[in-house]
């Protein structure tokens, strides 16, 4: 019936046939496919680790289709510096949600990044925790109802919102920090180009990277999926500003090309 | 001229496609699939350019685009 | 032969490096040895004390309830340990710093000036090898050649140019303890 | 391990340990400072970029352990070393390293407790060892050297019997052991061969199927399927590695049981209380699981009684008595808090047992 046309969209060489257990709309989904797609685009499925945390993406490692280690809740940055400090050139991720990472496992990451550990890390922040139903996130808003925040969350009772990006942005390990955000066509194809750009700069070998996705949670939001990535778009992002916090594969490009540039210097 | 494959079983119905497919050619089909889910069908192939905006937006994987 | 010795001081006086160079020898010697400090949480100062255990048999247990030698350097490891010497052992008492006698009616006690005959080398970070010299003359359990070459293993590559002072204190030491063997010494 | 290039020297139970390691193939070493065993990561940081290894500080136990299970993952020879508060931290990637069937070596130089405690010796940490290793049926491989030669030896085939069995294998001892001097026949580094671990993850190619390393099995049935690999490899240890040594009388009145530092009190007891008049015999595991129950079930037969000494409250006595099976009276002498027991008490115990 297609022998006619070209693929243009095809399933990840990356991903498994396994079928993800997310709920409808979730954009987990949407984050596995865009970094499949750059591990195809890149070509180094074979020698890809991928670190499953603890959360709602738990099973990474049956759909990536890379080599694997489940880590403990929010110990992956850890795990990720083991491997790399064993296998320099496997290119190694950990995929973290946002209790995984910006909670439980906050030591471990500002560290790994303090370290300029040669990583990347992709951090869903969806502001609840999605796997143990729906209680309240380090990155839940302010006046956003949990089932640990009923009355929607206060600063009194729980403090406020972590910002991840700009938190590790003070430090001076990480080599790319970018927030995108899951919710629109273009928002969505950027979030690929900064993962991609993520990965470039791990194969570049120029230390931590990592790429804040804003996403859904229709399940735990009560809304439906349109509603939640209408969420994304007019409530985190006002809290979550999109950016590109840090690219030094970019400043290393600039200065080669500024190197190569004709007429130039002497 | 373009044509999507979605895959009936893995579709999820969760209407992102559908919400952001420029030409307004995605909807729900009246069945259930196995797992309960209304999933989408294409219901005017002609107008379809291929630009797999609906593939890019589905969390389920399951949009397979061609041109 | 088994010697089970005990040395107490103040920190800085030498007594874990006294002690370390005491038990390399006696292993240079062909025998078995065991040393184990004990020191209090500060870093410098602060009581000091390590236990030494040199056999020709099995070491068994590191540590000593009632040693039979105690080298002690100054008053307050005097007054503190003194009174745990085993009944007809040897105590080696700092004369320089300690003046009451410590210890027990039974057992026998070497009075060495160590500070002062320190001084008189020209290096007062000798009183540990003054102490020790005391007790090697005294028992004739280690050479003083033996331990002195301990301590040139032991002594890192800059503090070489120490160990001619290093060695006049143990000789001065030794035959302080080999006096006091005389009769009526 | 080449065992004819060995030097005599004169080192630390920390330093020894440090140096089997290398001897034993180690190359990576991810650790946290915690006084008895600050000499240990110190040593390593000097000498394993020396032989082409990596040592990295971690920002915590907890971190540490979890690169040491990435570093295992990853194909490496693996180790940490801590104290107890700090091993307390380490319990569940512990669990998820026995879960995962990957090995690695961890050192503890066990301080007095509970809490914060104190930096003097102590045995307290037993049931850790060989009950803890974190949540699930899972135990570590657990070695227990007394003297500074035996921290050297036993660090050194640590690494061997973690790659055998794989399974995370401690080193069990303490502050005095860990600070003492004496002789140490010392091994040369060792040129590792490429180890055969076809589970590590990391380039391949197209040469295998994917690895994963994964401690989750959510169908039960799987999940017991890997518990049962487990233990029948508990179950061969038991079989090839189980050690332990013995002293004193082959007519003993009062058996005597007690390990690593303890032990070393014991065979002073043992020789004191022959003095006396009452002959014993001590029996001190090497290893303390597997348990060498053999031994003490066969002394307890023949003797009146049986005394336990270890410097914590009755811990590892509950091992004794399951080995001993009601064959002979148990008494425990035990200290805590730093204190260890003193043959003296020992002694005094061994003479009121048998009067």
């Amino acid at each position: 019936m297609t022998t006619d046309m070209k693929q243009v969209y095809a399933y990840p060489d990356a991903l498994t046939e396994v079928e993800m257990r997310y709920c409808p709309g979730c954009t987990h989904g949407t984050a596995h496919r865009l970094v499949a797609e750059v591990i195809d685009e890149l070509g180094i499925k074979d020698r890809t680790v991928t670190l499953a945390t603890v959360g709602c993406s738990v099973y990474a490692y049956e759909y990536f289709d890379t080599d694997a280690v489940q880590c403990s809740h929010g110990r992956a940055p850890a795990v990720a510096t083991g491997i790399k400090r064993v296998q320099p050139d496997t290119i190694v991720f950990a995929y973290q949600g946002d209790g995984d990472l910006a909670s439980i496992g906050m030591a471990e990451i500002v560290h790994a990044a303090a370290r300029g550990e040669n990583f990347t890390v992709i951090f869903l922040n969806n502001a609840v925790y999605g796997m143990t139903q729906g209680q309240m996130a380090p990155t839940t808003l302010l006046g956003q109802k949990t089932t640990t925040s009923p009355r929607g969350r206060t600063a009194p009772e729980a403090g406020f919102p972590i910002r991840v990006c700009e938190l590790l942005d003070t430090l001076d390990g990480p080599a790319f920090l970018a927030r995108e955000a899951l919710s629109t066509p273009p928002h969505v194809r950027n979030a690929k180009r900064a993962i991609k750009r993520a990965f470039e700069t791990q194969v570049a070998g120029l230390g931590f990277s990592l790429v804040e996705l804003l996403s859904t949670c229709p399940t735990w939001w009560g809304m439906t999926p349109l509603e939640a990535i209408k969420h994304v778009d007019e409530q985190m992002t006002k809290c979550y500003p999109i950016a590109v916090f840090r690219d030094r594969l970019a400043a290393q490009e600039g200065e080669q090309s500024a190197e190569s540039a004709p007429g130039e210097g002497e | 001229m373009g044509k999507v494959v979605i895959d009936q079983e893995r579709c999820k119905g969760c209407m992102l496609c559908v919400e952001f497919c420029p030409k307004g050619i995605l909807a729900p089909a009246k069945e259930v699939n196995s797992k309960g889910y209304h999933p989408i069908e294409c219901n005017d192939e002609d107008e379809c350019t291929g630009c797999a905006t609906c593939a890019l937006m589905c969390p389920s994987v399951c949009i397979e685009v061609y041109r | 032969m088994r010697e089970e010795i005990f040395l107490g001081g103040l920190g800085g006086q030498g007594v874990l490096l006294g002690g370390q160079m005491m038990a390399r020898a006696g292993m240079d010697a062909g025998l078995n040895v065991s040393w184990f400090p004990i020191y209090s949480p500060e870093v410098r100062g602060g009581s000091t004390t390590c236990t030494i255990v040199i056999t020709d048999g099995r070491v068994g247990s590191p540590i000593c309830e009632r040693p039979e030698t105690m080298i002690l350097m100054d008053p307050v490891a005097a007054n503190t340990f003194a009174p745990q010497v085993a009944e007809g052992g040897l105590l080696v008492l700092n004369s320089s710093m300690i003046e009451q006698p410590p210890g027990h009616e039974d057992c026998e006690t070497l009075w060495v000036p160590a500070n002062d005959i320190a001084v008189e080398i020209g290096n007062e970070r000798t009183v540990n090898m003054v102490m020790i010299g005391a007790w090697a003359g005294r028992t004739s359990a280690l050479s003083i050649e033996g331990i002195a070459e301990a301590l040139q293993h032991m002594l890192p590559e800059r503090h070489h140019k120490h160990m001619p002072a290093n060695i006049a204190a143990l000789e001065r030491g030794a035959e302080i303890g080999a006096e006091s063997r005389q009769p009526g010494g | 391990m080449s065992e004819t290039q060995r030097t005599r020297e004169f080192i630390t139970g920390n330093e020894a340990t440090a140096r089997g390691a290398i001897a034993g193939g180690c190359r990576y070493f991810f650790g946290y400072p915690i006084t008895p065993q600050n000499k240990i990561p110190e040593y390593m940081s000097a000498h394993l970029p020396e032989v082409g290894g990596v040592f990295l500080q971690a920002e915590s136990e907890v971190a540490a352990i979890n690169m040491v299970y990435g570093a295992s993952a990853a194909g490496a020879r693996v180790m940490t070393t801590s104290s107890s508060p700090g091993i307390s931290l380490m319990q569940e990637g512990l669990s998820y390293m026995i879960g995962s069937e990957l090995p690695c070596v961890l050192v503890n130089m066990v301080r007095g407790g509970p809490g914060l405690g104190n930096i003097g010796p102590a045995q307290s940490d037993y049931w850790l060892a060989t009950r803890g290793c974190g949540h699930g049926d899972g135990q570590c491989i657990t070695l227990t050297p007394n003297s500074v030669q035996e921290l050297h030896d036993f660090t050194a085939r640590a690494f061997e019997i973690a790659d055998r069995y794989r399974n995370p294998t401690m080193v069990l001892a303490d502050a005095i052991l860990a600070n003492m001097m004496e002789p140490c026949d010392v091994l040369p580094p060792t040129e590792m061969p490429p180890a055969d671990r076809p589970y590590a993850v990391g380039p391949h190619g197209q040469e295998r199927e994917r690895n994963i390393v994964n401690s989750l099995w959510v169908d039960f049935d799987e999940m017991e399927e890997v518990n049962l690999r487990i233990q029948e490899r508990y179950r061969q240890a038991a079989e090839e590695i189980t050690d332990w040594e013995e002293y004193g009388s082959d007519e003993p009145e009062v058996l005597v049981c007690a390990y690593g530092i303890s032990s070393r009190v014991c065979e002073s007891a043992v020789d004191e209380a022959g003095k006396a008049g009452v002959q014993a015999r001590l029996v001190r595991p090497k290893t303390v699981f597997p348990f060498p129950s053999e031994p003490i079930a066969k002394w307890a037969e023949q003797a009146k009684c049986a005394v336990v000494v270890e410097a914590s409250m009755g811990q590892f006595v509950e091992d004794v008595r399951l080995a001993v099976e009601g064959r002979c009276p148990v008494e425990l002498v035990g200290h805590a808090g730093g204190n260890i027991p003193a043959v003296s008490e020992v002694v005094a115990r061994i003479l009121e047992m048998t009067s």
